[in-house]
């Protein structure tokens, strides 16, 4: 009954205002709340941070012992470099992630997947999951020593718990965020229950696998240093928990600068695969 | 208020999408734009609510703007654009809290709004909660509520499905025949065209030139469906837009990375 | 003796001056001569060194009484087997170490430590120990000591020089070069406190004393042979001074070898502590240690000397 | 000019089967690929786990040294109770908690804003926190020490600075995402700037907002007990790191099962703040 | 080979959507399907494909299987339902894939459907480069790929902008005209539908129920624009459904949490 139609006096009877009859441009009201890239501020304001820093630190303002400078820092990692022992400490890292990071993942997205494909897996696991997940790592040091001893299987199993949660929750959420109608096309069209979770489940839920996996590769190397807590000689984990015992401040935060570009890489690396893997989303 | 385009021309990188459009739009008058998909109608309209400007050409207004409007180029959204968070009223309501308005004004002029759009039972309601029907009527109410000089309306019902965009279309003649307002309204749909347009602007394709105008001088409230004058027209448009449709449709997006 | 078919084992150590037996007793192959063949395993602090024993990843270690280390023992894991470091009168031992600002407020003797802040650097640890003598010795309540579980000990030296921390204790490499220094100042020793305190026991796993007494005897042998050369060296003095520097050399392959040796011996001579002679281990100090972590209910009340101690390889008092 | 009306031999030349001319239901094909909440079975399973775990625990086939049973882990939570500590260590951990994690938020937020509205401050804020979010924090506690003291500075500044980078780069992201449609409505009707950003962008903004906020609460509930490392008496944190110094494996376990039921009741009030904040998702 | 629907009765929860539908289609026939939003067309289509299976009631099919037709039911859907990471090809290859074919004939099938849907020179490119248009094309390629007995089109045009659903209009009737498939085609469009149909259903409101079923004897291939007798049947829909499609525009979605 009602509609537009009732509508009056939607406009205001005209009584003309002061203003002219001559042409005057619309008036412009858009543009912004879109920040474009500014190329170079990035590595400026790396370059002034860093500058101003060394500055400080060679005037006294920043005293040695609050914040090393930056030259020192980095002199402790040329040294690392020179004495050979930069390699040393990082294979050992990079095994460890390698390693754990692989069969965390490759777990998680299994488990995921039975959650996210599921009821009983989902009713019986995703409870133990959740219970699990907020648990610090670093809290059952002492335990993981005894399950799995004081040489790399600790160290690993620490790095593989890290990366297998987030792995889980996030394969499961992609699981059930790929479009129900893209599922229903495949039973539509007779596909088996294999195919259907092969072709549409699996690439459908790769987005978000792939953002789990960057969370994963990120906590794995955080977890580095808990990992290296134990009974490491080598690994930049060990190395940083030496500084830090040592109060080598130059040594710490050059060990801290290593996992920060070591992130970085891993980061990028998993974006290069991203755009790979994910290369339909354009 | 008058509305004037000259030598609208723009480029958006190494693609040309206007090319020397010039348009008078009179006050009272729809003024529909058609033309294949991505000819660049909904840019025209950016241009013509100043969210943008053109590399060449300008938009220009003339005569006084109507005393009491609050906003004179209010558009109405193909997808609606009400913020899911807020209610019916306080989607309309948004529009006028940043005017000078007394909360009881404002309060008024939403329930005046909302009682002419006939949604008055719906005010506490959320977007999600009404039909795509609805939903443009509230966006509809909310352009109304700035009592705008010229609406802008980029596809406004094309979101809709079929018998609801019927319904919407007649409310719109009604509406047009209380209020006699201003339209810029860019559809791709000609029965839309021939329905709402006393002109109707062919655009070419990409970069889009002005075709032809066709002016229809029948006056809205006596056009019905079946009615071959306006079957005529309708037919004539398709034969015009046929090929470009098809062309439009044929192309291949570029890979963008 | 050659090994036909050495005993393999692993000793777990730390790089300090009061691991050295087990240095010198490879270096200068007792070890060997007793049928083992050693590979040491390196920690950075006492604690996962009986976590890895208990874990089997090691067969001995030489550490303080911890309060993890009872808990494994009444788990039946592992055991204490012999007694390596001693107070001894005469010897410098532990210090009682206090920040410049706390000295300057008036705290200059132990006595003084009530209400103030001690560094430790775990709840069970030593250090946790050493305060509570302290307070029992002087009197005053042993929770108007408030403790500071800092981890690490270079965390607490941090804390410390910083005057965080009011005071803390430790052995003497450490504690002698810090009141050396303008931030900490000495106040006392921990011998005062706890006589014939025996700081660090040697242990193994349960399985070792009941399958392999034999082996546990032999590595005993030649652990004490090497505290013998040790104190002789460094304590008693009654070697020649190239013998003496000869050792210390021999230490600096472990203790202090990312420090050039000039630097490195002087630490490692400040550092020695006697060892007891043939892993002698005191038992009334032991019992001590036992009844304060019960008292401070870190351990439970369950635990007995029996279930920590296996008194059968060597002398006791 | 090609089009479907090329088409021919689409159905192949009706040869007739051997099938009957009776009739015949359609084949159901569809179901499947939702899983649909079991009841009970998730207390289920943690009950199973426990009760099985208990009687491995007395019957001496899970040794008390590598676990012990649930029943002792209870025992110590109940001491815990009775003693009164229980009360004094969460106290001490959810102020912490609750300072660090709201500290860090509201700035994460605000610079998160930043980098999400201006091009200048994306530019140069951003590398920033991306160079910097993936240091482990744990790592950096010797300097916390010097910086902020032993004292609440340090586990209040761990805390934060842990729930700060996931919450900047949520809001941001968050911000990112808000439909550009709305912004150009709200310019279209002459909002101005600020009204823009409080009304369309922030709103626009809370759904990933809030799951950066349950993100970080997480980071900060893990990053207790590497906060608690140092100089605390008191706290969750510092009563599983003395567990762990003491091996107490049964008071370790109590210890992580309070974080984990902690983890839980945040993430559950997390998810009511979210189920009335964003009640206009239905 | 024909369908037959006995007795069609559903219940979602508390809300009935479809009560006692009774329907024949018979082989070579496009009927369509109309009717106000949310009255269980699309459930409907679902039965009948197999995807779900109604309260009560049942869907019976006589005949013989056409030899050669490896999917006899099958779907083409509103949305394209393509897989994004996959090429036009590899989307059409993908229905192909469970069945006993070798990779020769599988091509070979590929290479004729886009062929025959003027897709030739689409093969490689990703969903996303596509307009609505193509990428409902590559949909009924991939449906024609497995030779259906029956097509079900669940609104195959709504997503599309009216132009190319013109042209995509005049593709299906030269379609058919080849092919005679037999068709449930669910539409809201009551132009589609009286272009397309054979037989019209038109449903009530929610529960759904047959209120009529129109039968329009003109040939698929005379059916022009214009044609006042299909005018005619239009306008007489409109007046059956412009009520109903009203009250469903204007219900309110219950607050599901
Ligand atoms: N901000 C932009 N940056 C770059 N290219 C743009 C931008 N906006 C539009 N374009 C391009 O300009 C052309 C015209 O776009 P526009 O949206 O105006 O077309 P349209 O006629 O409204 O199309 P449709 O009928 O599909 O709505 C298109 O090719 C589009 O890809
Ligand atoms: N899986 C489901 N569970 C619960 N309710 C459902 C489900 N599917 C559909 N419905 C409800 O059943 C009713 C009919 O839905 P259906 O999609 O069949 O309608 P429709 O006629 O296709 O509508 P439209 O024209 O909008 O496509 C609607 O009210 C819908 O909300
Ligand atoms: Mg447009
Ligand atoms: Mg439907």
């Amino acid at each position: 009954m009602t509609s537009l139609d009732q509508m009056s006096g939607g406009r205001a009877t005209g009584e003309s205002e002061a203003s002219s009859e001559t042409l005057r441009p619309v008036p412009y009201r858009g543009g912004g709340f879109r920040p474009v890239p500014i190329r170079l501020i990035g590595p400026l304001v790396f370059l002034a941070i860093i500058a101003l820093w060394e500055a400080g630190s060679r005037s006294g303002v920043i005293s040695n012992l609050v914040l090393p400078a930056p030259s020192e820092a980095f002199e402790a990692f040329s040294y690392l470099v020179e004495s050979g022992q930069l390699w040393r400490h990082l294979s050992a890292s990079l095994q460890r992630l390698v390693i754990g990071w692989t069969l965390g993942t490759a777990l998680g997205i299994a488990v995921g997947l039975g959650i996210g494909l599921f009821s009983l897996a989902r009713a019986g696991l995703l409870p133990l999951v959740s219970a699990l997940f907020p648990i610090p790592k670093i809290a059952l040091l002492p335990l993981f020593v005894i399950w799995f001893g004081i040489g790399e299987g600790s160290k690993v199993a620490t790095i593989l718990f890290g990366s297998f949660f987030p792995t889980v929750i996030a394969t499961y959420g992609g699981v059930d965020n790929v479009d129900r109608t893209l599922v229903r096309m495949g039973q539509s069209f007779g596909l088996s229950w294999w195919s259907i979770v092969r072709k549409i489940i699996l690439p459908g839920a790769m987005p978000a696998i792939l953002s789990g996996c960057r969370i994963s590769a990120s906590i794995g190397i955080i977890l580095l240093v808990a990992a290296e807590m134990i009974g490491a000689e080598y690994g930049v984990g060990a190395y940083i928990l030496m500084a830090g015992s040592l109060f080598a401040t130059d040594q710490l935060l050059a060990g801290v600068a290593i996992l920060s570009v070591l992130g970085l890489i891993v980061s990028w690396l998993i974006g290069r695969l991203e755009r790979w893997l994910l290369a339909w989303r354009g | 208020m008058d509305l004037l385009l000259r030598g609208i021309t723009h480029r958006y990188g190494a693609t040309e999408v206007l090319s020397g459009i010039d348009l008078a739009v009179s006050e009272g008058e729809i003024v529909c734009i058609i033309g294949p998909s991505g000819c660049g109608k909904s840019t025209l309209l950016r241009f013509i609510g100043g969210l943008e400007r053109p590399d060449e050409g300008e938009v220009l207004l003339s005569g006084p703007v109507p005393s009491g409007s609050l906003n004179p180029l209010t558009y109405v959204f193909q997808d609606f654009a009400l913020l899911p968070w807020r209610s019916v009223e306080a989607n309309v309501s948004l529009v006028l809290e940043d005017h000078p308005l007394s909360a009881a004004e404002r309060e008024e002029i939403v329930a005046d709004v909302l009682e002419r759009t006939g949604l008055s039972d719906f005010r506490k309601a959320l977007p999600r909660q009404l039909s795509g029907g609805m939903k443009q009527r509230v966006a509809i109410a909310r352009a109304l509520s700035v009592r705008p000089a010229v609406m802008l309306m980029d596809e406004p019902l094309s979101a809709l499905d079929s018998q609801t965009r019927e319904l919407l279309m007649d409310d719109l003649v009604a509406l047009w025949q209380r209020e006699r307002f201003t339209a810029c309204y860019v559809t791709h749909n000609l029965a839309e065209a021939v329905r709402l347009g006393h002109r109707i602007v062919v655009l070419s394709r990409r970069p889009g030139r002005i075709r032809t105008i066709v002016e229809i001088d029948r006056d809205l409230g006596a056009r019905e469906a079946g009615d071959p004058k306006l079957d005529a027209v309708q037919r004539e448009l398709w034969q015009l837009l046929r090929d470009e449709a098809r062309a439009a449709d044929r192309e291949i997006a570029d890979d963008v990375a | 003796a050659t090994a036909f078919a050495a005993d393999k084992i692993t000793v777990g150590a730390l790089r300090f001056t009061s691991h050295a037996p087990s240095f010198i007793a490879f270096e200068r192959g007792y070890f060997a001569d007793e049928g083992l063949e050693v590979s040491f395993e390196f920690f950075q602090a006492a604690q996962p060194m009986a976590v890895a024993i208990a874990s089997g990843d090691v067969d001995f270690g030489i550490t303080a009484i911890s309060g993890g280390l009872i808990n494994l023992a009444e788990k039946g894991a592992i055991k204490v087997v012999g007694g390596a470091l001693q107070e001894e009168p005469g010897v410098d031992g532990q210090m009682i170490l206090v920040s410049k600002a706390a000295f300057d407020a008036g705290l200059t003797s132990p006595a003084g430590l009530k209400g103030k802040s001690f560094g430790i650097t775990q709840t069970g640890s030593s250090f946790h120990y050493i305060a509570h003598k302290i307070a029992d010795k002087e009197g005053f309540d042993r929770s108007e000591i408030t403790l500071r579980p800092l981890q690490k000990v270079g965390a607490i030296i941090g804390a410390l020089k910083t005057a965080q921390i009011d005071a803390w204790a430790i052995v003497p490499h450490i504690a002698k070069p810090l009141a050396a220094g303008p931030e900490i100042e000495s106040i006392g020793m921990v011998a005062d406190y706890i006589p014939d305190y025996q700081v660090t026991t040697v242990f193994t796993s349960t399985a070792n004393t009941k399958d392999k007494p034999d082996l546990v005897k032999r590595f005993l042998a030649a652990f004490s042979k090497g505290a013998a050369d040790f104190n002789a060296a460094l304590i008693d003095k009654t070697t020649t001074d190239e013998d003496a520097e000869a050792l210390v050399q021999l230490l600096h392959k472990y203790v202090y070898n990312d420090q050039p040796y000039e630097k490195a011996a002087p630490s490692i001579r400040n550092g020695a502590m006697r060892v007891n002679e043939g892993a002698k281990l005191n038992m009334t100090s032991i019992a001590d240690q036992l009844d304060w972590f019960k008292s401070e209910k870190l351990v439970p009340e369950t635990v007995t000397m029996e279930l920590l101690v296996d008194p059968s390889f060597v002398e006791t008092n």
